[in-house]
């Protein structure tokens, strides 16, 4: 069983890896959904089932198909973008690691968390984080109504109705706020 | 209540004029309400039983030791009656300088009062910073549109340079108030006791603003330019009255609340304050603006005040407070007198006048007695208060003495010097001017009058701050 | 089913929260690493699920299900900033004609 | 008995009251009307001197009256207050008398000038603050008469006030004076500690108690000196009062001779209480006044301005002064302060009388053969001459030759001296007087007699230089030594002085002078009348005599030594104190918190990707922070 | 709770009116909406539904009175939105619901007592901000302020879910007060929970834009519609403190993470005033103050004691007052001068606009702290809790910095007060000199009353 995990893991950190690295971004769709899978895998290990089917359902149904689209409709599968230099790469490198040793470093006592429950092993099932769902987290299941509802008038508001392109409102160039008195 | 109403009058007053603007006149209403301010303060006076009166005291806000206490012993009553004395002068003088707006002017002079009054009646640590601090805008204000050449970067300058040592004090108040058993009141700073450690640090911050203010070597270095450009009615104020404000601020603040911080830095003190005397009377002597000889010669002056106050003893307090009402009076005749000559030459630089003696006789002696009371001869009021510094000085250290009593040699060779280079040797430019009119003399015999008359009995003026040093004494460990 | 069940007590909760903190690492590496806009949200999703894995993990390790509902409303706040952030996206396309952040720079000092 | 408690006070009050009506209504006054008011208010101070004078009973000592409370403070009380005891009235008989006399004569001499009411106004000024001087209860309150009165002669000396270089002297004087000041009021300050008071009176009960030689006593006797260096125009600080001769020569005579340079001797007899408890002070003084009186001797001999003359010889007699004091002999300095004024006032108001013949000219090159023109002034200025030469029975004889006696006894040093400058002293007067009044006219403007008003106060002089020794008769020539026994009522320091020399010595000693003074007498007749040697360019002579003509160059000293290097100072310190330390100090603050704030602004450079890492970095620095911080 | 349900029916209401065109009634209804809410929560009617707030939320008085606020400073920039918008027909209802939907957000901030819900919270106010800062749909700055902000929000927004989901895997629970507890039990020798805490406060730290997250706030500020930059100034910054405060307010702090708070509130005083120094823009120059306030009222946050709650809302509540006020006469100089938002345009605004002038000296000194304006007594009441929790020397570099700030601040007064020959004309609609009055008044009024102004 271990070795299931081990193996997720190691397909999680290598697609990770392919998602920052690859060149063009249907790569990183591509990589980034098999990441996705990974993990959905680990909940299905975690004994979370309900949170692995809406994990699938959100993230790889929705939301890369979302990722995907817009790639597709803006055209930018080009790998238009220009590489950054060799100093930024290990920069980025560098505090990606170094956040990473410092975490380690952190815990390198281990975690003491004891558990806070008995082992129950139907937690993960629907039933069980139904009911906290609607019972305990009722106030943020309606507040997350309102977010929605932001989202969607967001995305009216900013990709709303195409107009013909206007160039940007001469507004006074920066230069001059950048000099003192 | 007699001490709201010097509150009350300027702040009124002067809120009408902003309101209703009377153009013409601005100036005789601004008089009238000093002059009335002035009264109030004789009354005060005539009235003042010993020991301190508490005007008014309203708690506001007790949870952040803010009360609105108004109150006043000898010390606090003689700043008042320096302040009411010489804000009709200050008023006068816009005779001379017809400064624009004369309306918002005299409203800014009044508001200044007001707040002036307010640091010296207040009897709450906030209350008086409060004022401390608000006394700061209507100058920044009156420098700033009436200012000449340069007094947009000068008047901030000077605003900033100030206000750090407002801020320290700020810090230093704070401090003071977050102590068990403060109840925000000025009598509790003396009554304080902070471990001797915490006061050699807490001294700075509390002396730090008055040392700024009066200003200590080497903390002058805003003077001579703020006095250069401000409005002569503005230099009048910041060298008359808002100076003191620094005096009395260190006898107030800083005395009481650290005395072994400021006992920890006496030497100090005294040693910059002296320095700053010599060192000023000595750069004085090159000046070639009045104001900037006046700025450095207030520098002087104040430098043997402030080592009087920090003497720490009973001759050198009462001298350097007699000196406050003392140098308040040169200062604002010396000031009144440049104004006088630049109405008439048009500028305050000395190389432009020279012989005015012969064109104007009158002012020329005016100006006369005014040096000699500048070089403190005695009957003139400034030696009564240097005397008593000089003696306070011996019981610190005699050298220090010998160093302050210099500053009477250094201040006949400048103040000499400038008069001759104003008043004496042949008419150069041959300037058409006019003689010391009415005006002027309504000025400067009062306030020569005064010199003269405290010089000879400064009996009133001692007794006032007798037994307030006394008091501040019994603080001392 | 039992397996499965036992394989949470197999593997230690360490290794859960490490490979985490390496995917959150690498996460944040590609943020600040990339300068596509489009990857850099993926980036920051990625950032999210590994932080959703986390959640999972001390949820069955606490036998508490609000650690998993907590990952459920994750998922509905990565979903709307999605939406809202590809909105922008298609803005900055749209008006600047790329997608490269760097590009974006009038804004300064 | 007199009402002192009133009268006293009259006396200095009503040459001021003189000086404030007479200022005040200067443009409507004439010369000779503010002439006569001043004369007269100074006439009825010198009646009411007399009148207090001739009530004074010497068994009581003397009488304060009290005026004002002044310096009131708890541990201090000093009031203004005056004294009237027998050196006081002397000193007011002196300035009063002399000064109604100067007055007087300012008439005539001031007639044409336009600010003459401006003038005696401010002589009379003077004469007021010379009497609270000498009549102050405490030295505080003759402190401010001897301020005033060199606040008295910065105005007199500046009088002309266009001249730039007569306002240069002015402030030249006051500067020294102030210089001298500094140590009066810090031995002033030093006095009050030791005693609690500044009461001559209280004083010279309570130093009765003091250590001989204390240490404090000798500082504060020496600063005292220090003062009266100043205003006596002692060595080093003299040179003062040869360039005070800018002023009209009525002020030389008041101020520079008879009565304000004396102050420093006043201050010394009333402190002799103190004085004799500190010998070293005493030995200074003694050395300070030998130098002086043979410095501004030998210069004397060679100044072509006929003032210049008259105020070396004044800092050389001051000298002589000096000695006296310094030997103890109170009574002998204040008896030749007397005869001083006398004499010297004769001959200041004498010059000034031949300044006026001959139309404003001052170098006697330019002048000569005026006995027979100007016959009153011939005259008088004899008898000043011979009585500052000391010529027999004549006042200046007796006072000179008491001090030299003193200094004899004193150490003969001193006396070989003394003689040698007193020998200068005869040679440069009677070459004066050769050459003034001798041979032929060499000036151009047309000589004549002055009026009434100037030579009357000259004939009055020249009797009291004649006879003025009988104040102080000695012994020796049949009399008790008057004046000193009316002083030593009043100061404890003169009743203890006794000359102690047999007079077979004293005789020696007075013949040895007589027969030197009168050999320089004759070589001066000789090189002057017979002969008229004029002195020409400094330049020209030999390099000693070159020095001496000029001074001994001690102004350009003086201006190398201290006013230069001042001037440098003054400039030097506003360049670097304040325009590189004071203001960057003040800007400096400033200045780096701008630059920062420009450094730190450049962190902001607007492009995401670098805000995402500087995020970044910034979370992982603050994490390192915070773990490295936790104390596990 | 009623209100917050007021509020989310308000937005859709808006949002709806905007669907069927009916932009002149937008306002209106808008502000009796807020001005309900208001009522509500003055009131105190339906403040708490057990079912859905037991657990999450609490209207306590802390609550409330931030809530209060909050609806004030909405209503107030509805007021000028009144002006801001009178040209403008498009979007104009979508705009306002977002503000409105962000508002839900930030009153649940103030008084959330779950983990959970601060975040969501949190996003419900983010999000509607990221579009509301592009909101200027034609303008490049507009949607480059919008595009940063989004990335560096989210970006925070991983870092604060991190931080959470390591608080909930040390102590099993989102519930505040229990995370609270367990912070004083086993606080210091549980490394989870101090990594879990630090991103936690790391997240909140974004929002209020500390130093090293402030990096988003100068540019949006500067880029975003004015009226929006005024919203995050006011409404965000007061509810972001609002939820940090509730956050460590009974939490014993571990001392490491203490010590990296008081840092950053050190770095953030620094930056913040030092960068001011050299800005002549107005608006990132109030974005930079903005960050330097921030340093104040975290040194007040860290000093934890019954007053607190009441210095934060004071200073918050008057902060915000000063700059909805200057925010409104920049809209006005900058109208005047036709885009311009430099501090040069105030010259010679005392002889063109004396009141308004005045107005923004108030509020100038009342940001720079000096007495008799409220700033001032909010600074003063700041430094007394910060000696008195003992921060020396963080509170004297606060003293400091506070003089920097006065420096910045009088430049603008000084450009106001300096005469200038050829000065524009500006034009005050009634609302905005209504608004400003307001706002000048209030500072001092508060000044001299504070106690009007207690939580």
């Amino acid at each position: 069983m271990q070795l299931l995990f081990y193996i997720l893991a190691a397909i999680s950190v290598i697609s990770a890896v392919a998602v920052v690295s690859s060149r063009s971004p249907m790569n990183s769709v591509i990589a980034l959904v098999v990441c996705f899978l990974s993990i959905a895998g680990h909940y299905v290990l975690l004994n979370a089932q309900f949170l692995a089917m809406v994990h699938i359902i959100v993230y790889t149904g929705a939301i890369m198909v979302l990722f995907l689209f817009v790639i597709m409709l803006l055209n930018l599968n080009r790998a238009a973008e220009p590489m950054k230099t060799l100093g930024t790469r290990v920069v980025a490198v560098l505090a990606g690691g170094l956040l990473f040793v410092t975490l380690l470093a952190a815990l390198r006592h281990g975690i003491e968390a004891r558990a806070a429950n008995a082992y129950d092993p139907t937690v993960g099932l629907v039933k069980s984080v139904g009911m906290s769902l609607y019972t305990e987290f009722l106030l943020p299941f309606e507040v997350s109504s309102v977010l929605f509802l932001s989202a969607v008038v967001g995305v009216v508001l900013l990709a709303g109705k195409e107009r013909p392109w206007t160039p940007p409102t001469m507004e006074p160039t920066e230069t001059e706020g950048a000099r003192g008195e | 209540m007699t001490a709201l109403l010097l509150l009350l009058i300027p702040f009124v007053t002067a809120t009408l004029l902003m309101v209703l603007r009377p153009t013409e006149r601005a100036r005789g209403i601004a008089l009238g309400s000093t002059l009335a301010s002035l009264a109030v303060a004789l009354v005060l006076w005539a009235g003042f039983p010993g020991g301190t009166v508490t005007d008014l005291h309203t708690a506001w806000l007790p949870s952040i030791a803010l009360d609105f206490s108004l109150g006043h012993d000898g010390i606090g009553l003689l700043m008042l009656l320096l302040t009411s004395v010489a804000f009709p002068f200050i008023i006068g003088a816009g005779y001379g300088e017809r400064l624009r707006h004369p309306s918002l002017v005299n409203a800014l002079l009044l508001y200044t009062q007001c707040f002036l009054y307010g640091v010296f009646l207040a009897q709450n640590v906030v209350l008086f910073y409060i004022f401390y601090e608000l006394s700061l805008i209507p100058v920044f204000f009156l420098l700033l549109y009436w200012g000449g050449e340069h007094r947009r970067s000068i008047t901030v300058r000077f605003f900033i340079y100030t206000l750090l040592g407002g801020m320290a004090l700020l810090f230093g108040i704070v401090y003071c108030l977050v102590q068990p058993g403060m109840d925000g009141s000025m009598d509790a700073l003396g009554r304080l006791q902070l471990p001797v450690g915490t006061q050699t640090w807490l001294f700075w911050a509390l002396f730090l603003a008055f040392a700024i203010k009066l200003p200590i070597f080497p903390f002058h270095g805003w003077q001579p330019d703020t006095y250069t450009v401000a409005p002569m009615q503005g230099v009048m104020v910041l060298a008359a009255v808002m100076l003191k404000m620094g005096l009395y601020g260190v006898v107030k603040v800083v005395l009481p609340a650290v005395p072994d911080g400021a006992l920890y830095w006496q030497r100090t003190v005294i040693v910059l304050s002296l320095v700053g005397a010599v060192y000023a009377a000595i750069i004085a002597l090159r000046q070639h603006d009045l104001r900037r000889l006046i700025a450095y010669s207030s520098m002087s002056h104040v430098g043997v005040m402030c080592a009087g106050l920090f003497a720490w003893n009973h001759f050198g307090l009462t001298g350097a407070l007699f000196q406050a009402l003392a140098h308040a009076v040169l200062v604002l005749a010396m000031l009144y007198i440049t104004g006088a000559l630049k109405e008439r030459t048009g500028t305050s630089g000395m190389g432009a006048m020279g012989g005015l003696k012969l064109r104007m006789p009158r002012l020329a002696v005016l100006f006369m007695l005014v040096v000699m009371n500048g070089i403190s001869l005695p009957l003139f009021q400034s030696f009564v208060g240097e005397w008593l510094v000089f003696n306070g000085l011996w019981e610190v250290d005699r050298w220090l003495t010998f160093m302050a009593v210099t500053t009477i040699v250094l201040g006949a060779i400048y103040m000499l010097y400038a008069y001759q280079r104003v008043m004496l040797g042949p008419d150069k430019w041959q300037l058409e001017v006019h003689d010391a009119g009415l005006r002027d003399h309504l000025v400067l015999v009062p306030l020569i009058a005064i010199t003269l008359v405290l010089g000879a009995y400064p009996g009133p003026i001692l007794e006032l701050v007798d037994g307030p040093a006394l008091t501040l004494l019994s603080l001392f460990p | 089913m039992e397996n499965v069940i036992t394989a949470i007590r197999v593997v230690p909760l360490e290794h859960y929260v490490y490979l985490s903190f390496l995917l959150f690492c690498i996460g944040v590496a590609g943020v600040v690493f990339r300068r596509n806009t489009i990857i850099i949200l993926m980036c920051i999703e990625l950032m999210f699920n590994s932080v959703n894995l986390l959640l999972a993990a001390f949820s069955a390790h606490h036998s508490d299900p609000r650690g998993q509902v907590f990952v459920f409303f994750i998922m509905l706040v990565a979903a709307a900033e999605v939406t809202v952030g590809l909105a922008i996206l298609v803005m900055m396309k749209r008006y600047a004609n790329s997608v490269d952040v760097n590009q974006l720079n009038t804004l300064k000092w | 008995m007199v009402n002192t408690g009133v009268l006293a006070p009259l006396v200095p009050l009503l040459p001021l009251l003189g000086a404030v009506v007479i200022g005040a209504l200067r443009r409507r006054m004439g010369a000779v009307q503010a002439g006569a008011l001043a004369t007269a208010m100074i006439g009825a101070g010198f009646a009411i001197s007399l009148v207090l004078f001739a009530g004074f009973d010497t068994a009581a000592g003397g009488t304060t009256v009290r005026l004002l409370d002044w310096m009131a403070v708890t541990g201090m009380d000093i009031p203004l207050a005056l004294r009237v005891d027998a050196l006081s009235l002397t000193m007011m008989l002196i300035v009063t008398g002399v000064g109604t006399l100067i007055h007087l004569y300012s008439i005539g001499y001031m007639h044409d000038d336009p600010r003459a009411a401006t003038f005696f106004s401010n002589l009379n000024l003077f004469t007021f603050c010379m009497l609270v001087l000498v009549m102050g209860s405490n030295f505080l309150v003759t402190f401010v008469g001897w301020e005033g009165v060199g606040l008295c002669s910065y105005l007199l000396i500046g009088f002309w006030y266009t001249r730039p270089d007569y306002n240069y002297a002015a402030r030249k004087a006051f500067v020294m004076n102030r210089i001298g000041d500094v140590g009066m009021v810090l031995a002033m300050v030093l006095l009050f500690h030791l005693f609690g008071t500044l009461e001559y009176a209280a004083i010279m009960d309570k130093a009765a108690g003091m250590r001989w030689n204390d240490p404090l006593l000798v500082t504060a006797t020496l600063l005292l000196v220090l003062g009266a260096t100043g205003k006596s125009a002692q060595v080093p600080l003299f040179t003062w009062l040869p360039d005070a001769m800018a002023g009209p020569t009525p002020v030389s005579a008041l101020i520079h001779a008879a009565t304000m340079v004396t102050a420093g001797i006043f201050l010394v007899v009333r402190g002799s209480v103190l004085f004799e408890l500190a010998p070293f002070t005493q030995e200074v003084i003694v050395w300070v006044g030998t130098a002086t009186a043979l410095l501004a001797a030998s210069i004397g001999l060679l100044q072509n301005d006929i003032k210049k003359v008259l105020a070396y010889s004044t800092v050389s007699q001051l000298g002589y002064m000096f000695v006296a004091l310094g030997t103890g002999a109170y009574g002998a300095a204040m008896f030749h302060v007397t005869t001083h004024a006398f004499f010297k006032a004769l001959l200041f108001l004498g010059a000034g009388s031949v300044i006026h013949a001959l139309g404003g000219e001052q170098d006697i090159r330019k002048m000569g053969g005026l006995k027979g023109k100007v016959r009153t002034t011939y005259l008088t200025f004899l008898a000043g001459t011979a009585a500052i030469s000391g010529l027999p029975l004549l006042s200046g004889f007796f006072s000179k030759d008491l001090i030299m006696a003193h200094a004899f006894q004193h150490g003969p040093e001193v006396f070989v001296l003394l003689l040698i400058g007193a020998l200068f002293t005869a040679f440069y007067m009677f070459r004066l007087l050769f050459l003034v009044f001798f041979g032929t006219y060499r000036g151009e403007a047309e000589p004549h007699e002055s009026p009434i008003t100037m030579t009357l106060p000259l004939v009055v002089l020249a009797v009291l230089s004649v006879v003025g020794g009988v104040l102080n008769l000695p012994h020796l020539f049949g009399g008790n030594e008057a004046l000193k026994h009316y002083l030593g009522t009043a100061a404890a320091g003169i009743a203890n002085e006794e000359l102690v020399l047999s007079a077979a010595t004293e005789i020696a000693l007075m013949a040895v002078t007589l027969v030197l003074v009168a050999l320089t007498i004759v070589l001066a007749h000789a090189r002057f009348v017979k002969r008229t040697t004029l002195e020409g360019d400094p330049a020209a002579m030999p390099p000693l005599k070159r020095l001496v003509a000029e001074r001994w160059r001690i102004d350009e000293l003086y201006a190398r030594l201290f006013e230069r290097p001042y001037a440098w100072l003054s400039r030097t310190l506003h360049r670097i104190g304040e325009e590189r330390v004071v203001v960057p100090l003040m800007n400096g603050v400033g200045t780096v918190a701008i630059r920062t704030g420009q450094a730190l602004r450049k962190l902001q450079t607007g492009n995401a990707s670098f805000h995402l890492l500087a995020m970044a970095a910034g979370i992982i620095i603050f994490l390192l922070i915070t773990l490295l911080t936790d104390p596990r | 709770m009623s209100a917050l349900i007021l509020l989310s029916v308000l937005g859709v209401v808006l949002m709806f009116m905007g669907l069927r065109g009916m932009r002149d009634k937008l306002l209106p209804v808008a502000v009796a909406g807020l001005l309900g809410a208001l009522a509500l929560l003055v009131a105190g009617r339906g403040l708490e539904w057990p079912v859905l707030t037991d657990g999450m939320m609490r209207f306590d008085g802390y609550a409330l009175g931030f809530s209060r606020a909050l609806v004030v400073f909405t209503l107030l920039l509805f007021l000028f939105a009144i002006d801001y918008y009178s040209k403008v027909r498009e979007n104009v209802a979508e705009i306002l619901a977002l503000m409105i939907f962000a508002l839900v957000g930030a009153v649940v901030m103030a008084g959330y007592t779950n983990l959970l819900v601060l975040f969501l919270a949190v996003e419900v106010m983010s999000i509607p901000l990221y579009i509301l800062a592009g909101g200027k749909r034609d303008s490049l700055r507009s949607g480059e302020a919008s595009i940063k902000y989004f990335l560096q929000g989210s970006f925070a927004s991983g870092f604060f879910l991190l931080g959470i989901a390591l608080v909930y895997g040390s102590c099993a629970s989102f519930d505040l007060a229990t995370v609270q507890a367990h912070a004083a039990a086993a606080g210091a020798d549980d490394r989870l929970f101090l990594l879990g805490l630090f991103f936690t406060i790391s997240g909140l730290a974004f929002k209020v834009a500390a130093v090293p997250f402030h990096f988003w706030s100068p540019d949006v500020y500067e880029g975003s519609p004015t009226l929006i930059t005024a919203y995050m100034n006011t409404v965000v910054k007061t509810a972001a403190f609002a939820a940090f405060y509730r956050l460590i307010e009974h939490m014993q702090l571990p001392f490491a993470v203490h010590a990296m708070l008081l840092l950053m509130t050190a770095c953030t005083l620094l930056l913040g005033n030092l960068v001011a120094l050299r800005q002549t823009h107005f608006k990132r120059l109030l974005a930079y103050s903005a960050i330097a306030h921030t340093g104040f009222l975290m040194l007040a946050l860290l000093s934890p004691g019954p007053r607190t709650p009441d210095v934060l809302y004071y200073y918050l509540v008057t902060y915000a007052l000063a700059t909805v006020g200057l925010f409104i006469v920049l809209t006005i100089t900058k109208r005047a001068s036709r885009g311009d938002e430099h501090i040069r345009t105030f010259r010679g605004m005392f002889r063109t606009a004396p009141w308004v002038a005045i107005v923004t000296m108030l509020l100038l000194l009342s940001l720079a702290g000096i007495p008799l304006t409220a700033g001032f007594l909010a600074k003063y009441r700041v430094f007394m809790l910060s000696l008195e929790a003992g921060y020396l020397w963080t509170t004297g570099l606060a003293v400091l910095m506070a003089l920097v700030g006065i420096y910045y601040y009088v430049i603008v007064i000084r450009e106001a007060f300096t005469p200038q020959p050829d000065a524009l004309p500006l034009r005050v609609s009634t609302v905005n000199w209504v608004l400003i009055s307001l706002c000048g008044i209030a500072v001092v009024l508060f000044a001299v009353m504070p106690q009007w102004l207690a939580l």
